[in-house]
């Protein structure tokens, strides 16, 4: 951590930048909010460690419009969101100075809590050195210990792997955090009858309030006024009345980012409920693998869409029900 | 709110007998917006369209439903019967009751239930229409050529011919193209310099056709009927007003030893050049890569002897800007790179070679004057061999999936060819099928075995290896026989896949037109607008758009020509006002909808916009709607639903689906 | 004072639910949320904290207010009914009593919100004292006693017993309906339950947050304060915070078509949203620092401003919990904190 | 009356391009090829014009079943517009499947402007299927029921 | 699925080779170095496994005169690779003889001066792995 403070001290001294995007540390041990820095003696707040699961990349479509350079520090499962974004022009890679910061897994405070633990008062273990896996949490009641991948996000133990897919320069090793096979879980849901399935994303979808967390933390989602905030679809909705609008809503949004999302995770570490929105994006990325061939979203800023593609040979959609 | 009109047709009883016409108009009275309702025994016929003609003027009616045949019948009809009354025409919708309704149910509750649906789904659609104009753009009567083969040539002649004006640009000093190299065409074995030379000459005669060799296509801009595009005239060095052609600074050239492109590379050429003898402008260019003059600074040969003083080194690339209603692509083709093929000793032997460079040799203004000789010792062959499919119907990475067409034909020219003028040469031809669909083409092969005893192995040939006694050892398999077969040769022909001119892509990018996985053009629709592009105003001609021999190529370019014509005939062009169109507002800029526009109708533009008080310049897409179609594949690939498509709005067809599913 | 132990807990809720419709803690695939019990519904009130709050059992996220026929060319107009039935909300915390009181003073004054007032009319709250309080929690801040929530009846839980106090006529009334479950108990355990939450409390990282300069007076110079410029700007404009919120109480009105009706309902709007109150012209906040800045103006100066200096937040802390970026109304009071030593 | 008592008649909506399977659809009636009247057509321009949109409102509205009909791959009017309908739509009914939405409610069909009989022929199997599962309770939404 | 349907279908998997997409041209025949030696020629076996005949495949003397030299492999204007087909029937063969068809210890008896080395070592390539 100090070492990007230092390097941002000098790319901000040299003119290189006009400011950072990073994160400060909160006024409790795991909230990290992102946060711009302007001055070197600002970046005294300036924090890195492994509750800094935030994906900073959708800010610089904001940081695009400013004067000079900014400095944005991006994970590498980060930097496939920032290429998506430079593909599709809503950032400008003119305008970013990107630092790919090292990664051993972010974690997921909800996780913490759900093994039970709480009044949390200091967190020890989840800064970038620490080499220990495991987090000494104490706490009011008493002093816990947790796993560090048991606390870690649901997108880390399916990581698409160290690489920064785009970076000026690279400052902190990554760690392989992947155990698990990222479509599993998808794969586990298609064996299931139809009436098991229906009743799986009732239950998840019904605790829906609608208060876009998952699109507005999205950087796929980056339209300047979505379909559900504009009347051009007669589809405006501001709440869940009947169950039909959350699935309406989460189908759409996994259409609108199809082929673009680059399963980044964010949606379903934001959502205050819990939805494993990735379930969604992710059977598309699967559908998309299997039957157009593998494509990774943001990994190049070249290649064709799958869904702005098409081959003469592609899948009817009769295809559907006759697979597996 | 809309004021609508509802017209129930009986078409006599083609609808009547099964739909209750009287219950359908009253129904038609519960809908909101709707003003007037009334049904006529054939609402199209001029009776029905005064009645319509009326209820439009007394009732102000602003829009329309009527309620009887497909609109592939009749919407033009009661269109025009609106635009009369002064009723914007694109304010008429049509409920299909009797394709879809009268003639296919049989109960007849059941069928009006339906025609009701249907009629208050279009009642729903016209609430939201709004009048549309077509849009007009004017077109400049003048159309380009690229490209100066005998594609270009006829497109250009046949143009020119119908009064309009004509530019060809070709990349080469001169024009003639791939023809021009060859020395005699199937089936009739005319010479082929003797049948496409006074097309050259009437196509640089012509008073509508202006010719700019040695130049390229720069730029591109605009769209169908009013293209703007520069061209850049390469540096020939030599002054065109001023030279003769006589050819004495040629001769004088001290550096020979450039490679002739026109020969193949077979043998060399001069550094201030004429392609070939009967070129078109016979004005010469200097290759500056070879001038000495260039090059040392010393020499200035061809300037002294020059007697018109026609020789200019400080001549410079000039970009002229043309306007065009027009335009047709005419590249071409090449062969392929045979690096790749290492098995036919194509780079090792100077015995082993394509069939074009097959033709120079035969040709008498080639390399060998004429005479069929080896290559690497002058000395005549006895034994040829040929090679079919090198590089053509491959799946792999080193050749061509398709099959190149020309190659069974001009082989068995070729074969016939030396059989005919050297009887004691044995000409042995390794196929893997003998393809000759085409009028007298399989009567021409026939004769090749028949009458000129040409030996045809159905079999491909695995590898040729030189032998230290500069003979080559074919190693082939005759699959009929089932056995190997391995011929000395003296000479082996490749009968070498060919492929568009690498230039195409370069060249489809700026005209926003596209190309397939194989560089060739692709047309507007494979069996029904063949020499078009999909892209408006851009036609195709010759093996740019797929392989084709030259009677195949003179047609299309005849067809690329009357498409041409017939565009730039007209005066302006009225466009189709469902078009696309975008919202400043809702635009991401991200480029989805260009990815999928098959016309190249979409751009980005940097627009101030003023968002609710926030002023920003964004990337906006245009629509230019003189190229949208309106198939509307960008309003679904647009996510924000920015894009979306006059005349059938995402809020109109789910009105629709809304008023059915009610 | 009477007891129920916690295993006959189920019986109780299955009496209660006999007369009154019961809405409480629940549990459906891995969050807990009030809603309408049921015999196979997992009740859970050992979590401190509901993802949203109770405020949905008198101010639902979204609530049918008429629907307009039309037949033919007829058109008819049915107002929604009110709420007739009598319910017990069970299980709410201090912080959500008192994010009533709050609703109430923009609900209940004139002119007065029929639908909540019918709701509130026949709800009857059963509030639990927080046993362990966590370190998100600054509820004492705003004079909330996490140990003794004001309600129609409070409950403490002390080991394996729940302890029941009916505070109000409608509490009374709803023990005496469940009386036959409770048995009779002295105010001991329960003093003793109340100093140990007491002791938790004080030692919160946040209940000594400092409200001071947080008042109607501070009005335009906490508006144009430069410190907003620096807060709002890692603000995702999503609307968490607010739909967690037991206070936040601002709604739209929208129609939806279904055929030949139409209905009109009114739902929870968050002013985080750009399209927040837009009107014809657009919208009165273009920014989203305008946005951002009114949510906590309007809680933490506005409200008080008009409603006797209370404020419209109760330090629930969800909003902490929730904000994808860890945003929350505690970094924004302590930011005004830091720099007001250099105003 | 009571649900079971009442007839069960579907609303089926399916889209088709102007070009080859409305076409199709008016030789179907010139032809006097008979399919149940259930099935509604909404005229296109094109089949990559359909929306997923589209399919999910009239399923909100109340439709049964969705049936999307466009040129045959290959043959489209605007050359590569199927092409894209196509990926569209099976990522959407794969969707659909994927969250329970029984899979013969949705389908997609190519028809050309010759094949009245095909045309025909895939309504009748469409409304077959629709009518063998019966009332969509899955994806509507309740205030448009009756 | 009868046996020799199975075979087939195995020796398709096992190669790679989708043998419908021969167009029988006979590059891999008029390249292959043992063609005299063999009973059923390189784009026969096309054929026989189109036609499902391993058994005669598996019997043929071709078998083993391949020399894996792969000059068909690298050729063939198609992807159908002859010479993988043929590997693939001596897996079969193989397999069915338990892994162990030729162990070193064998060599030296099977030595013929006659044989060409690269048979040797592309024998272990194939056998041994």
């Amino acid at each position: 951590m100090q070492e990007l403070v230092n390097r941002a001290k000098e790319l901000l001294a040299d003119g290189t930048v006009a400011r950072v995007l990073g994160w400060k540390a909160g006024d409790l041990p795991y909230n990290p909010e992102p946060a711009y820095f302007e001055k070197a003696e600002e970046l005294v707040d300036f924090v890195y460690n492994g509750f800094c699961g935030a994906n900073l990349s959708k800010y610089m479509i904001e940081a695009s419009k400013l004067e000079g350079k900014t400095m944005v520090c991006l994970k590498p499962c980060d930097t496939y969101s920032f290429n998506q974004l430079i593909k599709e022009h809503r950032v400008d890679r003119d305008k970013a100075y990107i630092v790919g910061v090292g990664c051993k897994g972010k974690l997921d405070i909800e996780k913490i809590r759900k093994q039970g633990i709480k009044g949390i008062e200091l967190i020890q273990g989840a800064e970038l050195t620490d080499e220990a896996d495991t987090l000494k949490i104490q706490t009011i009641y008493g002093d816990k210990t947790c796993a560090y991948a048991d606390a870690m996000l649901e997108r880390c133990h399916v990581c698409k792997g160290k690489e920064h897919m785009v970076y000026d320069e690279l400052i902190g090793d990554s760690n392989e955090t992947k155990d698990a096979d990222r479509f599993d879980e998808v794969a586990k849901l298609e064996t299931m009858s139809p009436e098991e399935k229906f009743a799986f994303f009732q239950k998840e979808l019904s605790k829906c309030i609608r208060c876009n967390a998952c699109r507005n933390v999205c950087p796929a989602c980056s339209c300047r006024k979505c379909v559900f905030d504009s009347t051009k679809f007669d589809s405006s909705q501001k709440a869940n009345v009947d169950s039909f609008e959350e699935k309406m809503f989460h189908i759409i949004r996994a259409f609108h980012v199809a082929g673009r999302c680059t399963d980044c995770g964010e949606c379903s570490r934001v959502c205050p409920q819990g939805i494993p929105l990735h379930l969604f994006n992710r059977k598309f990325i699967k559908d998309i693998d299997e039957l157009y061939g593998e494509y990774q979203a943001g990994a190049d800023i070249t290649s064709k869409a799958p869904l702005t593609n098409y081959t003469f040979e592609d899948a009817e959609p009769s295809i559907v029900g006759k697979r597996g | 709110m809309q004021r609508i009109g509802v017209f129930v047709c009986h078409c006599g009883s083609n609808i009547a007998a099964t739909v209750d016409v009287s219950k359908v108009v009253e129904m038609a009275h519960m809908e909101p917006g709707v003003v007037h309702a009334e049904d006529y025994q054939y609402m199209c016929s001029e009776a029905g369209q005064a009645k319509i003609a009326a209820a439009i003027q007394e009732k102000k009616l602003t829009g329309m439903v009527v309620c009887s045949c497909s609109p592939r019948m009749h919407e033009a009809t009661f269109r025009k019967a609106a635009e009369r009354a002064g009723l914007n025409p694109y304010m008429v919708e049509i409920a299909n009751i009797r394709e879809h309704c009268s003639w296919i149910h049989k109960d007849m509750e059941e069928a009006t239930k339906k025609a009701v649906i249907l009629m208050r789904a279009a009642i729903a659609k016209v609430n939201l229409n709004a009048p549309l104009q077509p849009g007009e753009s004017r077109v400049t009567k003048r159309a380009l050529v690229i490209g100066g083969g005998i594609a270009g040539i006829q497109t250009a002649i046949d143009i020119a011919d119908a009064g309009y004006e004509v530019d060809i640009v070709e990349k080469t000093p001169s024009i003639g193209g791939r023809m021009s190299q060859l020395d005699k065409t199937f089936p009739t074995l005319d010479c082929s310099a003797c049948i496409l030379t006074p097309k050259m000459v009437e196509a640089s005669a012509h008073e509508k056709i202006n010719i700019y060799t040695y130049s390229e296509v720069e730029k591109v801009s605009g769209f169908v009927g009013d293209f703007t595009v520069d061209i850049r005239k390469k540096a020939r060095s030599v002054d065109m007003d001023k030279c003769t052609g006589c050819g004495v600074c040629q001769e004088k050239c001290p550096s020979k030893k450039a490679p002739s492109e026109f020969n193949r590379g077979l043998n060399t050429r001069s550094a201030i050049y004429t392609p070939f003898a009967q070129a078109i402008p016979n004005v010469p260019v200097i290759d500056r890569e070879a001038c000495i003059k260039f090059k040392t600074g010393k020499c200035g040969v061809c300037s002294k002897v020059c007697q018109a003083g026609a020789i200019d080194y400080e001549q410079k690339d000039e970009i002229v800007t043309e306007k065009y209603g027009a335009i047709v692509v005419a590249t071409g083709f090449d062969t392929i790179n045979l690096e790749k093929y290492d098995e036919y000793a194509y780079s090792q032997s100077k015995d082993v070679i394509t069939s074009l460079e097959l033709e120079r040799v035969m040709n008498a203004a080639g390399p060998t004057h004429g005479h069929l000789e080896r290559l690497s010792d002058g000395k005549a062959p006895k034994e040829i061999v040929f090679i079919q499919c090198v590089g053509s119907r491959c799946s792999d990475d080193r050749g061509k999936p398709y099959c190149s067409k020309i190659c069974c034909m001009y082989t068995a020219k070729h074969a016939m060819l030396i059989r005919d003028k050297y009887p004691d040469v044995n000409v042995t031809v390794f196929y893997i099928d003998v393809r000759t669909p085409g009028k007298n083409f399989d009567e021409f092969y026939r004769r090749a075995v028949e009458q000129y005893g040409v030996n045809y192995i159905k079999g491909q040939v695995g590898k040729v290896i030189p032998q230290p006694d500069g003979k080559l050892l074919v190693q082939g398999s005759d699959l009929l026989d089932n056995k190997q077969i391995l011929k000395e040769a003296d000479m082996v022909v490749l009968a070498t896949a060919i492929e568009p001119n690498p230039d195409v892509r370069r060249i489809a990018t700026m005209l926003t037109a596209s190309i397939d996985t194989n560089n060739f053009l692709t047309e507007a629709h494979a069996k029904l607008r063949p020499v078009e592009s999909p892209t408006a105003g851009i036609f195709l001609s010759g093996v740019c758009q797929g392989p084709k021999d030259i009677p195949e190529t003179v047609a299309q370019a005849g067809a690329a020509a009357v498409k041409a014509i017939g565009l730039l005939a007209k005066d302006k062009l009225l466009t189709n006002p469902c078009t696309a169109q975008s919202d400043i507002l809702l635009c991401n800029g991200c480029s989805t909808c260009e990815n999928v526009c098959p016309y190249g109708a979409i751009t980005y533009e940097d627009k101030e916009v003023n968002d609710h008080g926030i002023r920003e310049t964004r990337r906006i897409a245009v629509v230019n709607s003189a190229l949208c179609q309106g198939c509307g594949a960008c309003t679904v690939a647009c996510p924000s639903g920015a894009m979306d498509l006059q005349g059938f709005s995402n809020r109109q067809i789910i009105a629709e689906v809304d008023a059915i599913c009610r | 004072m009477y007891k129920i132990a916690k295993e006959n807990l189920s019986a109780l809720f299955r009496l209660i639910a006999e007369t009154r419709e019961l809405y409480l803690p629940v549990r459906t695939a891995g969050q807990t949320n009030y809603a309408a019990w049921s015999e196979d519904a997992e009740v859970d009130i050992d979590t401190l904290k509901t993802v949203k709050s109770a405020k949905d059992a008198f101010f639902p996220q979204s609530e049918g207010l008429y629907t307009v026929k039309k037949e033919g060319k007829k058109i008819s107009v049915e107002p929604e009914a009110l709420k007739e039935q009598d319910f017990v909300v069970f299980g709410m915390k201090a912080c959500d009593v008192k994010g009533l009181e709050v609703l109430d003073k923009v609900f209940l004054s004139e002119p007065v919100d029929t639908f909540y007032a019918a709701r509130r009319d026949h709800g009857t709250v059963v509030a639990m004292a927080c046993h362990e309080p966590e370190e998100t929690c600054f509820c004492k801040v705003f004079g909330v006693d996490a140990a003794n929530p004001a309600s129609d009846v409070t409950v403490w839980t002390v080991g394996e017993d729940l302890y029941w106090k009916a505070l109000t006529e409608k509490g009374e009334a709803l023990t005496e309906a469940v009386k036959g479950l409770l048995t009779s108990a002295d105010d001991a355990a329960v003093e003793a339950e109340k100093e140990t939450i007491h002791k938790i409390l004080e030692n919160l990282p946040y209940m000594n947050l400092s409200l001071e300069g947080w008042n109607g007076d501070a009005l335009s110079e906490k508006f144009d304060s430069p410190i907003w410029e620096e807060l709002y700007k890692s603000c995702l404009a999503c609307g968490t915070c607010t739909f967690v919120c037991p206070t936040c109480q601002c709604y739209d009105i929208k129609d939806y078509s279904a055929g030949d009706k139409v209905s009109r309902y009114r739902c929870w709007d968050s002013c985080m949203y750009s399209d927040f109150t837009m009107m014809a012209h657009g919208n009165n906040r273009t920014s989203q620092m305008q946005r951002f800045r009114q949510r906590f103006m309007h809680k933490l100066v506005y409200y008080p401003a008009n409603n006797d200096g209370m404020y419209s937040c109760v330090g629930c802390g969800r909003c902490v919990e929730k904000c994808p970026q860890a945003l929350n109304i505690v970094k924004v009071i302590k930011a005004f904190q830091n720099q007001g030593g250099e105003k | 009356m009571s649900l079971e008592n009442k007839e069960f008649k579907p609303k089926i909506v399916a889209f088709c391009c102007n070009w080859c399977s409305y076409a199709g659809a008016d030789l179907a009636g010139s032809s006097r090829l008979t399919y149940p009247a259930d099935v509604k057509i909404i005229r296109v321009p094109c089949s990559c014009r359909v929306n997923p949109m589209f399919i999910l409102r009239a399923f909100e509205k109340g439709a049964d079943g969705v049936i999307m009909c466009g040129c045959h791959p290959g043959d489209c009017h605007y050359s590569t517009g199927n092409f894209y309908a196509r990926r569209r739509m099976t990522l959407l009914f794969s969707m659909l499947d994927y969250i329970g939405v029984e899979n013969g409610r949705t389908r997609v069909e190519w028809v050309s402007a010759a094949e009245g009989v095909k045309f025909s022929e895939t309504m009748n199997s469409f409304v077959e299927k629709i009518y063998s599962l019966g009332e969509n309770v899955r994806l509507g939404d309740l205030r448009c029921k009756n | 699925m009868s046996s020799e349907k199975k075979q087939a279908e195995l020796i398709k998997e096992i190669s790679g080779v989708n043998p419908l997409k021969c167009m029988k041209c006979g590059k891999c025949s008029a390249s292959c170095p043992s063609y005299n030696e063999m009973d059923i020629k390189p784009h026969q076996f096309v054929s026989y496994v189109i036609n499902e005949d391993i058994e005669s495949l598996v019997n043929s003397k071709s078998l083993w005169k391949c020399l894996s030299c792969f000059a068909c492999v690298e050729r063939c204007p198609r992807d159908v690779k002859p010479g993988k087909l043929i590997d693939a029937a001596r897996q079969i063969v193989v397999r069915q003889k338990g892994q162990n068809y030729l162990l070193a210890d064998e060599i030296p008896e099977l030595l013929d001066p006659e044989l060409p080395q690269q048979l040797l070592v592309s024998a272990f390539r194939r056998y041994r792995r």
